[in-house]
């Protein structure tokens, strides 16, 4: 039974809201190989996610999907800085299923009177589904989907109502509708960018962590202007 | 406190405890009393609900239920929408969430019952049904009690297949532990502890009805 | 009539009994652990030992289950239903057929002031004489009783004998009984059966099979 | 199928499900033997760790247990840090909020007990606590039995207590249940459907083991 | 010596019992219902009037709850613990002491081949001996036998009854018994108290309490 044990990787704990899944997919194990630093990631709505940041959870750093549950966790004092620094910007898209009788995709099926189910992130927890909101009021659709409106804890599981085929249509975030496994299952559309406020992702390093400089590692890496220029084919914006 | 969520809760509840009710005590007097092997299996079966977490399990129903599966498509076909997000899909999740609650306090009871007692109403000419029915049942209702309790007050405080299942639509699936799970996450705190308190309140109430009686009934004996 | 082939294992003895029972009340007689409770429930399909045959009235009841051959077992634990009250255990296998008959039986057996009680709160006795009154009260064929005369005083005991032998002679019912006491046997016997080493020995009227005890007890009582 | 994970949930049921049946066990005794009238009382509050959803039930642990409390300072002084996040606080979660189950079929064993055996016993001079440990825990084996068994499968699925007060710490507080919910989340679907189809399999496994010996067992009767 | 000065409601009557026991042996006797067992349970300490004393050899054992007093009640339910085999239900009592004395019972009360099964498997009259076994295995000053002999045949009774006889030589301790049979009185009874309205109305020998029963008896012997 003499198997040399593994050298011990570094782990850093992330905790990082949900659009960021297909993100990390792809950067984490660039970044693994470039620094020997392995992310082991928790996602969730930002908001369930700062709360548990504000209750002592021991997570070295934060990617939030807004400034404001980042700004949270910095009020809060438990911040290594003294703002939430911004990351990338986010999008919103409507997202159906290759199936769907909504095919071919674009905004106006959301007039159509004959809708069953609509799914959108938690307005409250998640910035898309605030997002999401807001766009659907500035377009003047809210009144006809309101009461076809479904809600999922993150926008993670608002894309697996329609993923599953539940919903019919979901306001989701560009990073999820372009992951494979949705572009292969289905279609989407941009929201116009002025109909919702911006979509400003921030994180933050724990004050608490015992390895800031590596928390720091990852959160310059995102912020490097390599991946800064590849965010776009991640479904985000540089922040630039 | 949001009252369209705790009646909606409270309607959950006793829907899914009575469904229950009915779908457990027969499997339970099948499971305790019956000759087939295969019963060993079934008890196996049943328990298994509550090994996955409530959340992947809403998720499997999510898939199952939905026009994915040939199941959910003639459930589909027959009510015109999936069962996600409304109320009878909550029921459909609740029931098989909380089945083991349901039955196996009541087949541990039936196994204790003393057989001299099933055997007179047998030979008295009562079938097994009504050997069921009118000798066994009776005969475990402290067990039948906390069944529908255990089962009532799980489905009250359930809220992962909630979650998955119901897409929190106010006043047709978004129950009571959804909206203090809200709270709590919006920093609500003085609203979650009212919900909570509310909740405990009211529960606590309703079991010291359930087992006040008892308090009554008890006093006749010996 | 009833004819009983029985063969099946009972703790390391194998019983082999053939009984035919004609007369109205047949008293079985035989040791602790002879197997006389055996024989009953195989009578009324509680035990089913393969190599068994009952007939009742030249019927094979023999795969009839407990509930179809409706021969109720009066034992000494009367297994009164708890959760009713006396009454409603003979109300039991009336199935809401009329409660006079119910009531009639009650006094018949001198316990309508336990109408109500639940089994609980019954003396012994009491308890012994609502479950003969509630197997009466599924009109059977054929009566089995295990001691079930046993927790009744001289006096009580020789007038439910009557009571029973009044109900033989209407309904044409049998009764086969199994007790240990010499003078339940004398009063109430047409016929006494011996059961021992695992069979039946004997066959008779109580005076002659049970010869030898009714000595002991002559001289217990000095004569 | 994440191996750390799977041997953290079947420790975490295991001490868990021990922890009850030592806590359990004497209080179901006392609610269903004993003649206090305080005891309804108790009863009902036993019930109620389930009717708060699991997530609520985990948010105020976090909050009691943390250094926002005088319990959960004195904790903090004793253990150097607090509870949550860590092993021990998810036991202490997941036994309260298994309690309900633990207790509520054993006490209904124990109330359908025939009063005889345990008048026979006192008689021959036996303690209380002597009738209790040797006559009526044994008298009730079929109940015990059903609660360990709801208790441990509870365990495994227990998703929304660990998720608030585990933080989700690999192989210290990150169980199969989050760690399968993380699958889903993901959309990691083939790995959730083989840790889901690893669990069943091990949770049917498991209770075969369990309800299988009756199979033998009960064979020996008449 | 046993005293009891009892006061209690049962049923639609109200006990008032004053009972002297001196003699090895005494039997209860009286009418199904008249409240024998609600005595033997009220000596035991399961039921507990507010106004009633027990002296247990001039101690106050009133008070006492039935686990202090130990004094074992064997009915003829006989109460055997049943996940125990019927050597275990033996060593209950003896608290893992040696072991012999639970076979020696076992064989004294003829028994030893039931050893190692549990009572669901045991005859009635078996399940009585084991449990009578289990009561004189806890060594106590007084025993309390509710119709534990009636499941029994003659020939084994008479034998039993003096395998109690012998112990209670040995010992010294009191048997108190109700049973409704009139042969096993006289085998057993030093002394009969009778239990008639709710009241003690006769003490005395078995003979003179009884001699009703006694015709009543011989005339059915046919003497
Ligand atoms: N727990 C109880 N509560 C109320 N009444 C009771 C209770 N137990 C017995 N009784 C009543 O008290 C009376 C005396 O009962 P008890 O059992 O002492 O009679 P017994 O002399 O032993 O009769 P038997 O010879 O039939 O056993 C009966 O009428 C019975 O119905
Ligand atoms: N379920 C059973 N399984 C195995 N053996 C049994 C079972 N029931 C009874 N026996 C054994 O079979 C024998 C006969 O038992 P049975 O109860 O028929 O005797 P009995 O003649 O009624 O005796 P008693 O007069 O003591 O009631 C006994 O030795 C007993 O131990
Ligand atoms: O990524 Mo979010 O926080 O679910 O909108
Ligand atoms: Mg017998
Ligand atoms: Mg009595």
């Amino acid at each position: 039974q003499a198997k040399p044990a593994p050298k011990p990787k570094t782990e850093l704990h992330v905790a990082s809201a949900a659009d960021m899944q297909p993100v990390f997919e792809v950067l984490a194990p660039y970044f693994e190989r470039k620094t020997g630093i392995h992310l082991v990631i928790n996602y969730g709505a930002s908001s369930v996610l700062s709360e548990q940041m504000i209750s002592g959870a021991p997570a070295d750093i934060f990617f939030s999907a807004d400034y404001v549950f980042a700004e949270r966790v910095v009020s809060s004092g438990m911040a290594d800085s003294t703002d939430a620094i911004p990351y990338a910007k986010g999008t919103l898209v409507l997202w159906t299923r290759k199936d769907s009788r909504f095919n071919p995709l674009h905004l106006e099926v959301l007039e159509r009177k004959d809708l069953k189910s609509v799914s959108i992130a938690n307005p409250d927890h998640a910035p898309y589904g605030r997002a999401a909101v807001s766009a659907l009021q500035k377009m003047k659709f809210y009144e006809n989907v309101a009461p076809h409106l479904v809600q999922g804890e993150s926008v993670a599981q608002a894309a697996q109502f329609a993923q599953t085929g539940n919903a019919e249509l979901a306001l989701i975030s560009e990073t999820i509708a372009t992951s494979p496994k949705f572009k292969n299952s289905g279609s989407f559309v941009l929201f116009p960018t002025y109909v919702y406020p911006e979509i400003r992702q921030c994180a933050v390093v724990l004050r608490s962590s015992p390895q800031r400089d590596n928390a720091h590692k990852l959160l310059d890496y995102i912020l490097s202007d390599e991946i800064q220029a590849h965010l776009a084919s991640l479904g985000l914006h540089p922040i630039k | 406190m949001d009252k369209e969520a705790l009646l909606l809760t409270l309607r959950l509840a006793t829907i899914t405890t009575l469904v229950l009710m009915i779908l457990a005590l027969p499997l339970a007097g099948w499971l305790a009393l019956g000759r087939s092997k295969l019963r060993y299996i079934v008890e196996a079966l049943v328990a298994l609900p509550i090994v996955l977490p409530p959340t992947v399990l809403g998720f499997y129903l999510l898939v199952g239920l939905g026009p994915l599966t040939a199941l959910g498509r003639t459930i589909i076909r027959l009510l015109g929408h999936p069962l996600a997000f409304t109320f009878s899909g909550l029921v459909v999740g609740s029931v098989l969430y909380s089945l083991p609650f349901a039955v196996q306090p009541v087949v541990a009871g039936l196994r204790s019952i003393d057989p001299r007692y099933l055997e007179a109403a047998q030979t008295l000419g009562a079938s097994p049904s009504r050997v069921f029915r009118a000798i066994a049942l009776p005969l475990v209702k402290s067990s039948i009690l906390a069944a529908a309790v255990l089962t009532f007050m799980h489905t009250v405080g359930e809220f992962g297949v909630v979650l998955m299942l119901g897409g929190g639509i106010p006043g047709r699936t978004q129950t009571l532990s959804i909206s203090l799970f809200d709270q709590v996450q919006n920093f609500d705190y003085a609203a979650a502890n009212h919900t909570a308190l509310w909740l405990l309140l009211a529960s606590t109430i309703a079991l010291l009805f359930v087992y006040g009686r008892s308090l009554f009934r008890r006093n006749s004996d010996a | 009539m009833l004819e009983l082939t029985l063969q099946g294992e009972r703790g390391r003895q194998t019983l082999e009994v053939h009984l035919v029972i004609k007369q109205p009340w047949t008293v079985l007689f035989g040791a602790s652990g002879a197997g006389k409770s055996s024989i009953l429930r195989a009578i009324a399909g509680l035990w089913q030992p393969p190599a068994t045959r009952v007939l009742l009235d030249e019927k094979d009841i023999s795969h009839l289950s407990p509930d179809r051959r409706r021969i109720p077992l009066v034992t000494h634990h009367a297994a009164l239903f708890p959760h009713m009250t006396a009454r409603e255990n003979l109300l039991f296998p009336l199935k809401g057929e009329s409660t006079a008959l119910a009531d009639e039986l009650l006094q018949r057996f001198q316990v309508e002031h336990v109408r109500d009680s639940k089994p609980a709160t019954l003396s012994s006795g009491e308890r012994q004489r609502v479950a003969l009154a509630r197997a009466i009260a599924s009109r059977p064929r054929l009566l089995l009783l295990d001691e079930a005369l046993s927790g009744l005083d001289i006096l009580l005991r020789t007038q439910l004998i009557a009571e029973l032998k009044n109900w033989q002679a209407d309904s044409g019912a049998l009764i086969l009984s199994v007790t240990h006491n010499l003078s339940e046997t004398l009063e109430s016997a047409d016929e006494v059966a011996r059961l021992e080493d695992s069979r039946i020995t004997q066959v008779g009227p109580a005076r002659e099979v049970l010869s030898d005890r009714r000595e002991h007890l002559l001289h217990l009582l000095g004569n």
